[in-house]
Protein backbone atom coordinates (compact mmCIF):
# COMPACT_ATOMS: atom_id res chain seq x y z
CA UNK A 1 0.00 0.00 0.00
CA UNK A 2 2.78 2.13 -1.07
CA UNK A 3 3.67 4.46 -4.07
CA UNK A 4 7.04 5.69 -4.65
CA UNK A 5 7.69 8.09 -7.56
CA UNK A 6 11.53 7.80 -8.99
CA UNK A 7 11.83 11.23 -11.58
CA UNK A 8 14.76 11.29 -13.97
CA UNK A 9 15.18 14.45 -16.11
CA UNK A 10 16.81 13.63 -19.49
CA UNK A 11 16.21 17.34 -20.70
CA UNK A 12 14.69 20.44 -19.39
CA UNK A 13 11.24 19.97 -20.33
CA UNK A 14 10.83 16.32 -20.18
CA UNK A 15 10.49 14.03 -17.34
CA UNK A 16 10.24 10.47 -16.72
CA UNK A 17 8.17 9.37 -13.74
CA UNK A 18 8.71 5.82 -12.68
CA UNK A 19 5.95 4.94 -10.64
CA UNK A 20 6.44 1.45 -8.04
CA UNK A 21 3.25 0.47 -6.15
CA UNK A 22 -0.39 0.78 -5.96
CA UNK A 23 -2.30 3.99 -7.33
CA UNK A 24 -5.35 4.26 -5.26
CA UNK A 25 -7.51 6.90 -4.02
CA UNK A 26 -4.96 6.89 -1.33
CA UNK A 27 -1.97 7.37 -3.29
CA UNK A 28 -2.87 9.23 -6.27
CA UNK A 29 -3.07 12.70 -4.24
CA UNK A 30 0.72 12.37 -4.40
CA UNK A 31 1.33 11.43 -7.69
CA UNK A 32 -1.00 14.42 -8.56
CA UNK A 33 0.47 16.70 -6.40
CA UNK A 34 3.71 15.62 -8.62
CA UNK A 35 2.63 15.82 -12.32
CA UNK A 36 1.24 19.62 -10.90
CA UNK A 37 4.35 20.74 -9.67
CA UNK A 38 6.01 19.17 -13.26
CA UNK A 39 3.14 21.01 -15.15
CA UNK A 40 3.70 24.31 -13.60
CA UNK A 41 7.29 24.42 -13.71
CA UNK A 42 7.18 24.43 -17.24
CA UNK A 43 7.53 20.70 -18.08
CA UNK A 44 5.73 20.00 -21.28
CA UNK A 45 6.55 16.18 -22.02
CA UNK A 46 5.26 13.74 -18.70
CA UNK A 47 7.13 9.74 -19.78
CA UNK A 48 5.19 7.34 -17.08
CA UNK A 49 6.45 3.97 -16.64
CA UNK A 50 3.88 1.25 -15.43
CA UNK A 51 5.79 -1.29 -15.87
CA UNK A 52 6.28 -1.71 -11.52
CA UNK A 53 2.65 -0.52 -10.74
CA UNK A 54 0.43 -3.45 -9.60
CA UNK A 55 -2.48 -1.87 -9.20
CA UNK A 56 -4.28 1.35 -9.94
CA UNK A 57 -8.12 2.44 -10.08
CA UNK A 58 -10.37 5.02 -11.13
CA UNK A 59 -8.98 8.02 -8.70
CA UNK A 60 -5.46 6.96 -10.44
CA UNK A 61 -7.41 6.92 -14.00
CA UNK A 62 -8.21 9.92 -12.86
CA UNK A 63 -5.36 11.81 -12.54
CA UNK A 64 -3.52 10.06 -14.86
CA UNK A 65 -6.31 12.07 -17.25
CA UNK A 66 -5.96 15.40 -15.65
CA UNK A 67 -2.14 15.18 -16.06
CA UNK A 68 -3.00 14.17 -20.00
CA UNK A 69 -5.40 17.76 -20.09
CA UNK A 70 -2.71 19.88 -18.25
CA UNK A 71 0.46 19.01 -20.73
CA UNK A 72 -1.94 18.77 -23.88
CA UNK A 73 -3.27 22.00 -23.63
CA UNK A 74 0.42 22.92 -23.03
CA UNK A 75 0.93 21.41 -26.40
CA UNK A 76 3.36 18.96 -24.99
CA UNK A 77 1.97 15.16 -24.03
CA UNK A 78 1.95 13.17 -21.22
CA UNK A 79 2.84 9.13 -22.25
CA UNK A 80 2.17 5.72 -20.69
CA UNK A 81 5.10 3.02 -20.96
CA UNK A 82 5.02 -0.84 -20.16
CA UNK A 83 1.85 -1.11 -18.24
CA UNK A 84 1.52 -5.11 -17.19
CA UNK A 85 -1.16 -6.86 -18.84
CA UNK A 86 -3.68 -6.57 -16.22
CA UNK A 87 -3.07 -2.57 -15.85
CA UNK A 88 -3.35 -2.43 -19.49
CA UNK A 89 -6.58 -4.06 -19.55
CA UNK A 90 -8.07 -1.66 -17.24
CA UNK A 91 -7.31 1.17 -20.06
CA UNK A 92 -8.70 -0.83 -22.72
CA UNK A 93 -11.87 -1.84 -20.83
CA UNK A 94 -12.62 1.84 -19.99
CA UNK A 95 -11.46 2.82 -23.34
CA UNK A 96 -8.83 5.39 -22.36
CA UNK A 97 -6.72 3.11 -24.52
CA UNK A 98 -7.95 5.39 -27.18
CA UNK A 99 -6.69 8.91 -24.94
CA UNK A 100 -3.60 7.70 -23.80
CA UNK A 101 -0.23 7.18 -26.04
CA UNK A 102 0.57 4.14 -24.69
CA UNK A 103 4.48 2.86 -25.53
CA UNK A 104 6.28 -0.50 -24.99
CA UNK A 105 9.81 0.77 -23.50
CA UNK A 106 10.67 4.22 -22.64
CA UNK A 107 12.70 4.22 -25.66
CA UNK A 108 9.62 3.92 -28.08
CA UNK A 109 7.97 6.56 -26.13
CA UNK A 110 11.16 9.08 -26.59
CA UNK A 111 11.15 8.16 -30.34
CA UNK A 112 7.45 8.43 -31.33
CA UNK A 113 7.37 12.03 -29.24
CA UNK A 114 10.58 13.26 -30.31
CA UNK A 115 12.34 13.95 -27.29
CA UNK A 116 16.03 12.93 -26.66
CA UNK A 117 16.57 10.67 -23.50
CA UNK B 1 -35.20 -24.80 -4.53
CA UNK B 2 -32.35 -26.01 -2.90
CA UNK B 3 -30.54 -25.17 -0.31
CA UNK B 4 -26.57 -24.30 -0.08
CA UNK B 5 -23.96 -23.82 2.21
CA UNK B 6 -22.38 -20.70 2.32
CA UNK B 7 -19.83 -19.15 4.77
CA UNK B 8 -19.53 -15.29 5.95
CA UNK B 9 -17.03 -12.81 6.28
CA UNK B 10 -17.58 -9.37 7.54
CA UNK B 11 -15.30 -6.59 7.63
CA UNK B 12 -15.62 -3.49 8.93
CA UNK B 13 -13.12 -0.36 8.48
CA UNK B 14 -12.99 3.39 9.06
CA UNK B 15 -14.35 4.62 5.96
CA UNK B 16 -10.74 6.38 5.10
CA UNK B 17 -8.49 6.45 2.15
CA UNK B 18 -5.63 4.51 4.11
CA UNK B 19 -8.02 1.97 5.18
CA UNK B 20 -9.24 0.61 1.66
CA UNK B 21 -5.88 -1.40 0.85
CA UNK B 22 -6.70 -3.49 4.39
CA UNK B 23 -10.40 -4.10 2.38
CA UNK B 24 -8.46 -4.73 -0.68
CA UNK B 25 -6.11 -7.51 0.67
CA UNK B 26 -8.72 -9.12 2.49
CA UNK B 27 -10.69 -9.72 -0.55
CA UNK B 28 -7.74 -11.28 -2.00
CA UNK B 29 -7.97 -13.87 0.63
CA UNK B 30 -11.55 -14.26 0.43
CA UNK B 31 -11.71 -14.24 -3.58
CA UNK B 32 -8.97 -17.05 -3.25
CA UNK B 33 -11.55 -19.73 -1.76
CA UNK B 34 -13.41 -19.18 -4.77
CA UNK B 35 -12.36 -21.72 -7.98
CA UNK B 36 -11.87 -17.78 -9.99
CA UNK B 37 -8.45 -17.76 -12.09
CA UNK B 38 -6.05 -14.89 -11.19
CA UNK B 39 -7.84 -12.61 -13.12
CA UNK B 40 -11.23 -13.17 -11.89
CA UNK B 41 -9.95 -12.96 -7.79
CA UNK B 42 -7.90 -9.28 -8.95
CA UNK B 43 -11.37 -8.45 -10.97
CA UNK B 44 -13.14 -9.23 -7.57
CA UNK B 45 -10.68 -6.82 -5.82
CA UNK B 46 -10.64 -3.97 -8.37
CA UNK B 47 -14.82 -3.91 -7.71
CA UNK B 48 -14.54 -3.87 -4.39
CA UNK B 49 -11.88 -1.53 -4.26
CA UNK B 50 -14.11 1.27 -6.17
CA UNK B 51 -16.96 0.74 -4.49
CA UNK B 52 -15.06 1.41 -0.96
CA UNK B 53 -13.28 4.55 -3.42
CA UNK B 54 -16.81 5.86 -4.08
CA UNK B 55 -18.05 5.51 0.25
CA UNK B 56 -14.63 7.07 0.69
CA UNK B 57 -15.10 10.39 -1.72
CA UNK B 58 -18.19 10.70 -0.54
CA UNK B 59 -17.16 10.79 3.32
CA UNK B 60 -14.94 13.53 2.83
CA UNK B 61 -13.98 14.34 6.46
CA UNK B 62 -16.73 12.81 8.14
CA UNK B 63 -16.93 10.21 10.46
CA UNK B 64 -18.04 6.84 8.69
CA UNK B 65 -17.43 3.51 8.44
CA UNK B 66 -17.61 0.88 5.54
CA UNK B 67 -19.02 -2.54 6.46
CA UNK B 68 -18.08 -5.37 3.39
CA UNK B 69 -19.85 -8.73 3.84
CA UNK B 70 -18.87 -11.26 1.89
CA UNK B 71 -20.99 -14.02 1.34
CA UNK B 72 -19.10 -17.28 -0.28
CA UNK B 73 -21.38 -20.65 -1.71
CA UNK B 74 -20.65 -23.12 -4.80
CA UNK B 75 -22.38 -21.07 -7.02
CA UNK B 76 -21.23 -17.28 -6.45
CA UNK B 77 -19.10 -14.82 -4.21
CA UNK B 78 -21.51 -12.13 -2.77
CA UNK B 79 -20.24 -9.35 -1.77
CA UNK B 80 -22.03 -6.27 -0.04
CA UNK B 81 -20.17 -2.95 0.03
CA UNK B 82 -22.06 -0.98 2.50
CA UNK B 83 -21.03 3.05 4.34
CA UNK B 84 -22.94 5.14 6.49
CA UNK B 85 -22.55 8.01 4.74
CA UNK B 86 -25.61 9.57 4.21
CA UNK B 87 -26.87 9.95 0.72
CA UNK B 88 -27.08 13.21 -0.21
CA UNK B 89 -23.45 13.22 -0.08
CA UNK B 90 -21.69 14.88 -3.12
CA UNK B 91 -18.06 12.91 -3.66
CA UNK B 92 -15.51 15.00 -2.82
CA UNK B 93 -13.42 15.14 -5.98
CA UNK B 94 -11.54 18.35 -6.71
CA UNK B 95 -13.85 20.90 -9.53
CA UNK B 96 -10.49 20.97 -11.90
CA UNK B 97 -10.26 17.02 -11.94
CA UNK B 98 -13.71 16.50 -12.61
CA UNK B 99 -13.39 18.98 -15.79
CA UNK B 100 -10.17 18.17 -16.99
CA UNK B 101 -11.86 14.41 -17.01
CA UNK B 102 -15.63 16.01 -18.08
CA UNK B 103 -13.35 17.89 -21.05
CA UNK B 104 -11.92 14.11 -22.05
CA UNK B 105 -15.62 12.72 -21.87
CA UNK B 106 -15.48 11.15 -18.83
CA UNK B 107 -16.52 11.38 -15.32
CA UNK B 108 -14.23 9.36 -12.42
CA UNK B 109 -17.27 8.32 -10.69
CA UNK B 110 -18.53 7.32 -13.61
CA UNK B 111 -15.68 5.57 -14.48
CA UNK B 112 -15.35 3.89 -10.97
CA UNK B 113 -19.07 2.68 -11.78
CA UNK B 114 -18.01 1.46 -15.01
CA UNK B 115 -15.27 -0.69 -14.19
CA UNK B 116 -17.39 -2.40 -11.42
CA UNK B 117 -19.99 -3.21 -14.26
CA UNK B 118 -17.63 -4.84 -16.02
CA UNK B 119 -15.20 -6.51 -13.49
CA UNK B 120 -18.08 -8.80 -11.73
CA UNK B 121 -21.65 -10.10 -13.11
CA UNK B 122 -23.75 -8.25 -11.51
CA UNK B 123 -23.46 -4.35 -9.10
CA UNK B 124 -26.76 -2.88 -7.30
CA UNK B 125 -26.11 -0.03 -5.94
CA UNK B 126 -29.17 1.40 -2.96
CA UNK B 127 -29.02 4.51 -1.47
CA UNK B 128 -30.91 5.43 1.41
CA UNK B 129 -30.87 8.37 3.69
CA UNK B 130 -28.57 6.61 6.49
CA UNK B 131 -26.01 5.89 3.69
CA UNK B 132 -25.34 3.47 0.49
CA UNK B 133 -24.95 -0.06 -0.56
CA UNK B 134 -23.26 -1.37 -3.13
CA UNK B 135 -23.59 -5.39 -3.86
CA UNK B 136 -21.20 -6.76 -6.17
CA UNK B 137 -21.93 -10.69 -7.43
CA UNK B 138 -19.46 -12.65 -9.00
CA UNK B 139 -20.07 -16.21 -10.43
CA UNK B 140 -18.33 -19.54 -10.00
CA UNK B 141 -17.27 -20.52 -13.29
CA UNK B 142 -19.83 -23.13 -15.35
CA UNK C 1 -4.11 10.26 30.81
CA UNK C 2 -4.29 11.77 27.65
CA UNK C 3 -6.94 10.41 24.69
CA UNK C 4 -5.36 9.54 21.80
CA UNK C 5 -7.52 8.84 18.57
CA UNK C 6 -7.54 5.43 17.53
CA UNK C 7 -9.09 4.03 14.11
CA UNK C 8 -10.96 0.70 14.78
CA UNK C 9 -11.18 -2.85 12.23
CA UNK C 10 -13.42 -5.41 12.84
CA UNK C 11 -13.07 -9.22 10.95
CA UNK C 12 -15.61 -11.42 11.06
CA UNK C 13 -14.53 -15.32 9.80
CA UNK C 14 -15.60 -18.85 9.94
CA UNK C 15 -13.72 -20.63 12.91
CA UNK C 16 -11.94 -23.11 9.68
CA UNK C 17 -8.37 -23.24 9.05
CA UNK C 18 -9.23 -22.31 5.31
CA UNK C 19 -10.01 -18.82 6.82
CA UNK C 20 -7.13 -18.20 8.84
CA UNK C 21 -5.49 -16.63 5.51
CA UNK C 22 -7.90 -14.00 5.27
CA UNK C 23 -7.05 -13.25 8.60
CA UNK C 24 -3.57 -13.24 7.96
CA UNK C 25 -3.78 -10.72 4.90
CA UNK C 26 -6.12 -8.01 6.03
CA UNK C 27 -3.48 -7.96 9.51
CA UNK C 28 -1.20 -7.15 7.02
CA UNK C 29 -2.70 -4.36 5.67
CA UNK C 30 -3.49 -3.55 9.12
CA UNK C 31 0.20 -3.61 10.67
CA UNK C 32 0.91 -1.42 7.46
CA UNK C 33 -0.49 1.53 8.65
CA UNK C 34 1.17 1.60 11.95
CA UNK C 35 5.35 2.66 11.91
CA UNK C 36 6.50 -1.00 11.77
CA UNK C 37 9.45 -2.11 10.08
CA UNK C 38 9.17 -5.02 7.62
CA UNK C 39 9.91 -7.44 10.59
CA UNK C 40 7.46 -6.50 12.79
CA UNK C 41 4.42 -6.08 10.33
CA UNK C 42 5.40 -10.10 10.06
CA UNK C 43 5.54 -10.39 13.45
CA UNK C 44 2.04 -9.19 13.95
CA UNK C 45 0.83 -11.37 11.17
CA UNK C 46 2.74 -14.66 12.68
CA UNK C 47 1.12 -14.26 16.10
CA UNK C 48 -2.62 -13.37 14.74
CA UNK C 49 -2.36 -16.42 13.04
CA UNK C 50 -1.27 -18.20 15.41
CA UNK C 51 -4.22 -17.18 17.54
CA UNK C 52 -6.46 -17.84 15.03
CA UNK C 53 -4.85 -21.54 14.49
CA UNK C 54 -5.15 -22.20 18.51
CA UNK C 55 -9.24 -21.22 17.86
CA UNK C 56 -9.57 -23.44 14.78
CA UNK C 57 -7.97 -26.63 16.49
CA UNK C 58 -9.96 -26.29 19.38
CA UNK C 59 -12.98 -25.98 17.12
CA UNK C 60 -12.68 -29.28 15.67
CA UNK C 61 -15.31 -29.57 12.95
CA UNK C 62 -18.13 -27.32 15.43
CA UNK C 63 -19.33 -24.25 14.05
CA UNK C 64 -17.64 -21.36 15.00
CA UNK C 65 -16.65 -17.80 14.50
CA UNK C 66 -13.46 -15.88 15.29
CA UNK C 67 -13.97 -12.50 15.46
CA UNK C 68 -10.62 -10.36 14.97
CA UNK C 69 -10.93 -6.60 16.41
CA UNK C 70 -7.92 -4.23 16.02
CA UNK C 71 -7.18 -0.94 17.31
CA UNK C 72 -4.50 1.60 15.63
CA UNK C 73 -3.26 4.52 17.28
CA UNK C 74 -0.23 5.94 17.68
CA UNK C 75 1.03 4.62 20.43
CA UNK C 76 0.17 0.37 19.63
CA UNK C 77 -1.70 -1.90 17.37
CA UNK C 78 -3.87 -4.27 19.65
CA UNK C 79 -5.22 -6.57 18.56
CA UNK C 80 -8.12 -8.92 20.12
CA UNK C 81 -8.45 -12.48 18.41
CA UNK C 82 -12.23 -14.29 20.45
CA UNK C 83 -14.00 -17.38 19.20
CA UNK C 84 -16.99 -18.37 20.78
CA UNK C 85 -15.81 -22.35 21.36
CA UNK C 86 -16.37 -23.61 24.79
CA UNK C 87 -13.70 -22.85 26.94
CA UNK C 88 -13.46 -26.72 27.97
CA UNK C 89 -13.07 -27.94 24.05
CA UNK C 90 -9.53 -29.16 23.74
CA UNK C 91 -7.58 -28.82 20.33
CA UNK C 92 -8.29 -31.41 17.99
CA UNK C 93 -4.46 -32.21 17.13
CA UNK C 94 -3.87 -36.27 16.41
CA UNK C 95 -2.42 -37.81 19.00
CA UNK C 96 1.00 -39.18 17.35
CA UNK C 97 1.90 -35.76 16.21
CA UNK C 98 1.14 -34.99 20.28
CA UNK C 99 3.39 -38.12 21.21
CA UNK C 100 6.00 -36.96 18.50
CA UNK C 101 5.96 -33.33 20.06
CA UNK C 102 6.42 -34.41 23.01
CA UNK C 103 8.91 -36.77 22.29
CA UNK C 104 11.21 -33.45 21.57
CA UNK C 105 10.20 -31.90 24.16
CA UNK C 106 7.83 -29.43 22.61
CA UNK C 107 4.28 -29.35 22.74
CA UNK C 108 2.24 -27.64 20.03
CA UNK C 109 0.11 -25.35 21.47
CA UNK C 110 2.90 -24.46 23.70
CA UNK C 111 5.01 -23.75 20.35
CA UNK C 112 1.92 -21.34 19.15
CA UNK C 113 1.67 -19.77 22.37
CA UNK C 114 5.47 -19.46 22.50
CA UNK C 115 5.68 -17.76 19.25
CA UNK C 116 2.89 -15.13 20.51
CA UNK C 117 4.96 -13.99 23.06
CA UNK C 118 7.99 -13.38 21.45
CA UNK C 119 6.61 -11.80 18.51
CA UNK C 120 4.39 -9.29 19.86
CA UNK C 121 4.88 -7.11 23.30
CA UNK C 122 2.20 -8.27 24.91
CA UNK C 123 -0.28 -11.20 24.98
CA UNK C 124 -3.85 -11.90 27.52
CA UNK C 125 -5.63 -14.86 27.00
CA UNK C 126 -9.35 -14.85 28.62
CA UNK C 127 -11.08 -18.07 28.74
CA UNK C 128 -15.12 -18.04 29.66
CA UNK C 129 -17.23 -20.86 29.28
CA UNK C 130 -18.54 -19.06 26.21
CA UNK C 131 -14.77 -19.06 24.44
CA UNK C 132 -11.58 -17.95 24.55
CA UNK C 133 -9.60 -13.99 23.80
CA UNK C 134 -6.32 -13.71 23.04
CA UNK C 135 -5.46 -9.94 23.01
CA UNK C 136 -2.14 -9.30 21.34
CA UNK C 137 -0.31 -5.97 21.38
CA UNK C 138 2.66 -4.31 19.95
CA UNK C 139 3.86 -1.20 20.50
CA UNK C 140 4.70 1.34 17.80
CA UNK C 141 8.79 1.80 17.73
CA UNK C 142 10.42 4.31 20.37
CA UNK D 1 -2.99 -19.62 0.79
CA UNK D 2 -1.78 -22.79 -1.63
CA UNK D 3 0.99 -25.35 -0.78
CA UNK D 4 2.85 -27.11 -4.00
CA UNK D 5 5.65 -29.88 -3.21
CA UNK D 6 7.30 -30.74 -5.37
CA UNK D 7 9.30 -33.99 -4.82
CA UNK D 8 12.45 -35.65 -6.79
CA UNK D 9 14.16 -39.17 -5.93
CA UNK D 10 17.98 -38.94 -6.16
CA UNK D 11 18.41 -42.85 -5.08
CA UNK D 12 15.87 -45.42 -3.67
CA UNK D 13 15.68 -44.01 0.52
CA UNK D 14 16.36 -40.37 -0.31
CA UNK D 15 13.76 -37.63 -1.53
CA UNK D 16 13.93 -33.97 -1.76
CA UNK D 17 10.52 -32.26 -1.37
CA UNK D 18 10.79 -28.68 -2.61
CA UNK D 19 7.92 -26.97 -0.87
CA UNK D 20 6.42 -23.40 -2.23
CA UNK D 21 4.13 -21.43 -0.38
CA UNK D 22 2.72 -21.16 3.16
CA UNK D 23 2.89 -24.05 5.67
CA UNK D 24 -0.32 -23.00 7.75
CA UNK D 25 -3.22 -24.56 9.54
CA UNK D 26 -5.01 -25.35 6.07
CA UNK D 27 -1.80 -26.63 4.22
CA UNK D 28 0.10 -28.77 7.07
CA UNK D 29 -2.29 -31.72 6.77
CA UNK D 30 -0.88 -31.82 2.84
CA UNK D 31 2.64 -31.92 3.81
CA UNK D 32 2.29 -34.33 6.79
CA UNK D 33 0.52 -36.64 4.33
CA UNK D 34 3.38 -36.75 2.08
CA UNK D 35 6.03 -37.05 4.70
CA UNK D 36 4.05 -40.29 6.19
CA UNK D 37 3.73 -41.71 2.74
CA UNK D 38 7.17 -41.80 1.71
CA UNK D 39 8.15 -42.70 5.43
CA UNK D 40 5.90 -45.73 5.22
CA UNK D 41 7.15 -46.26 1.81
CA UNK D 42 10.40 -46.45 3.33
CA UNK D 43 12.23 -43.58 2.54
CA UNK D 44 15.08 -43.25 5.29
CA UNK D 45 16.47 -39.31 4.05
CA UNK D 46 14.20 -36.62 3.70
CA UNK D 47 15.77 -32.97 2.34
CA UNK D 48 13.00 -30.66 2.60
CA UNK D 49 13.79 -27.22 0.53
CA UNK D 50 12.17 -24.20 2.29
CA UNK D 51 13.50 -21.70 0.17
CA UNK D 52 10.19 -21.06 -1.34
CA UNK D 53 8.03 -21.16 1.71
CA UNK D 54 6.86 -17.50 2.90
CA UNK D 55 5.03 -18.61 5.78
CA UNK D 56 5.54 -21.20 8.53
CA UNK D 57 3.33 -21.55 11.55
CA UNK D 58 3.33 -23.65 15.02
CA UNK D 59 1.41 -26.60 12.75
CA UNK D 60 4.18 -26.66 10.07
CA UNK D 61 6.70 -26.94 13.14
CA UNK D 62 4.77 -29.68 13.95
CA UNK D 63 4.49 -31.50 11.01
CA UNK D 64 8.47 -31.15 10.63
CA UNK D 65 9.31 -32.61 13.91
CA UNK D 66 6.77 -35.95 13.26
CA UNK D 67 8.57 -36.29 10.89
CA UNK D 68 11.41 -36.19 12.05
CA UNK D 69 11.06 -38.35 15.16
CA UNK D 70 9.78 -40.54 12.79
CA UNK D 71 12.96 -40.77 10.23
CA UNK D 72 15.23 -40.57 12.96
CA UNK D 73 13.44 -44.46 14.79
CA UNK D 74 14.14 -45.25 11.09
CA UNK D 75 17.45 -44.56 11.21
CA UNK D 76 17.30 -42.11 8.98
CA UNK D 77 17.01 -38.00 8.97
CA UNK D 78 14.64 -35.31 7.93
CA UNK D 79 16.58 -32.21 7.27
CA UNK D 80 16.05 -28.42 5.82
CA UNK D 81 17.11 -26.85 3.56
CA UNK D 82 17.53 -22.74 2.53
CA UNK D 83 15.03 -21.24 4.72
CA UNK D 84 14.85 -17.81 4.09
CA UNK D 85 15.96 -15.08 7.11
CA UNK D 86 12.33 -14.97 8.23
CA UNK D 87 11.70 -18.71 8.19
CA UNK D 88 14.96 -19.19 10.35
CA UNK D 89 14.21 -16.57 12.36
CA UNK D 90 10.79 -18.91 13.67
CA UNK D 91 13.00 -22.52 14.36
CA UNK D 92 15.49 -19.79 16.10
CA UNK D 93 13.14 -18.56 18.80
CA UNK D 94 11.30 -21.75 19.46
CA UNK D 95 14.84 -23.36 19.76
CA UNK D 96 13.76 -25.82 16.60
CA UNK D 97 17.29 -24.85 14.80
CA UNK D 98 19.16 -27.07 17.42
CA UNK D 99 16.30 -30.22 17.08
CA UNK D 100 16.92 -30.16 13.36
CA UNK D 101 20.14 -29.95 10.72
CA UNK D 102 19.35 -26.97 8.88
CA UNK D 103 21.53 -26.30 5.72
CA UNK D 104 22.13 -23.61 3.19
CA UNK D 105 21.79 -26.01 0.01
CA UNK D 106 20.94 -29.58 -1.09
CA UNK D 107 23.97 -29.99 -2.20
CA UNK D 108 25.96 -29.19 1.70
CA UNK D 109 22.94 -31.60 2.88
CA UNK D 110 23.09 -34.08 0.77
CA UNK D 111 26.92 -33.81 1.28
CA UNK D 112 26.58 -34.01 5.25
CA UNK D 113 23.79 -36.50 4.97
CA UNK D 114 26.06 -38.71 3.24
CA UNK D 115 23.43 -39.42 0.51
CA UNK D 116 24.55 -38.71 -3.34
CA UNK D 117 22.36 -36.43 -5.49
N1 LIG E 1 -17.85 3.66 -7.71
C1 LIG E 1 -19.12 3.74 -7.32
N2 LIG E 1 -19.54 3.03 -6.25
C2 LIG E 1 -20.81 3.11 -5.84
N3 LIG E 1 -21.74 3.85 -6.42
C3 LIG E 1 -21.38 4.57 -7.47
C4 LIG E 1 -20.06 4.55 -7.98
N4 LIG E 1 -20.01 5.38 -9.04
C5 LIG E 1 -21.24 5.86 -9.17
N5 LIG E 1 -22.06 5.40 -8.23
C6 LIG E 1 -23.45 5.70 -8.05
O1 LIG E 1 -24.14 5.16 -9.15
C7 LIG E 1 -25.10 6.09 -9.59
C8 LIG E 1 -24.77 6.43 -11.03
O2 LIG E 1 -23.47 6.95 -11.07
P1 LIG E 1 -22.76 7.35 -12.41
O3 LIG E 1 -22.58 6.15 -13.27
O4 LIG E 1 -21.56 8.15 -12.06
O5 LIG E 1 -23.89 8.26 -13.00
P2 LIG E 1 -23.78 9.01 -14.34
O6 LIG E 1 -23.50 7.96 -15.37
O7 LIG E 1 -25.15 9.61 -14.40
O8 LIG E 1 -22.65 9.99 -14.14
C9 LIG E 1 -25.06 7.26 -8.64
O9 LIG E 1 -26.01 7.05 -7.62
C10 LIG E 1 -23.67 7.20 -8.07
O10 LIG E 1 -23.59 7.74 -6.76
N1 LIG F 1 -1.80 -20.43 20.19
C1 LIG F 1 -2.58 -20.19 21.27
N2 LIG F 1 -3.56 -19.28 21.18
C2 LIG F 1 -4.34 -19.04 22.23
N3 LIG F 1 -4.25 -19.65 23.40
C3 LIG F 1 -3.29 -20.56 23.53
C4 LIG F 1 -2.41 -20.88 22.49
N4 LIG F 1 -1.58 -21.84 22.92
C5 LIG F 1 -1.92 -22.07 24.17
N5 LIG F 1 -2.95 -21.32 24.56
C6 LIG F 1 -3.63 -21.32 25.83
O1 LIG F 1 -2.71 -20.80 26.76
C7 LIG F 1 -2.77 -21.55 27.94
C8 LIG F 1 -1.40 -22.17 28.17
O2 LIG F 1 -1.07 -22.94 27.03
P1 LIG F 1 0.31 -23.67 26.88
O3 LIG F 1 1.40 -22.67 26.81
O4 LIG F 1 0.18 -24.65 25.78
O5 LIG F 1 0.35 -24.40 28.26
P2 LIG F 1 1.48 -25.35 28.72
O6 LIG F 1 2.74 -24.54 28.62
O7 LIG F 1 1.00 -25.66 30.10
O8 LIG F 1 1.42 -26.50 27.75
C9 LIG F 1 -3.88 -22.58 27.74
O9 LIG F 1 -5.08 -22.03 28.24
C10 LIG F 1 -3.98 -22.71 26.26
O10 LIG F 1 -5.28 -23.09 25.81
Amino acid sequence: MNLTINSRTPNETTRILEIEGEIDVYTSPQLKQEIVKLAEGGVKHLIINLSKVEYLDSTGLGVLIGGLKRLREAEGNLVLVGPALRILRIFEITGLDKIFDIYATEEDAAAKEGVTL
Amino acid sequence: MTQTLCDTVELTIPCRPEYVGVARLAVLGIASRMPFSYDEVEDVRLAVGEACTHAVERAGSTVAQIKIVSTIDSVALVIEVSDDVPADAEPVIPDEDAQALAAAGVDQQGLGALLMEILVDEVKITSTASGTSVRLTKFAPE
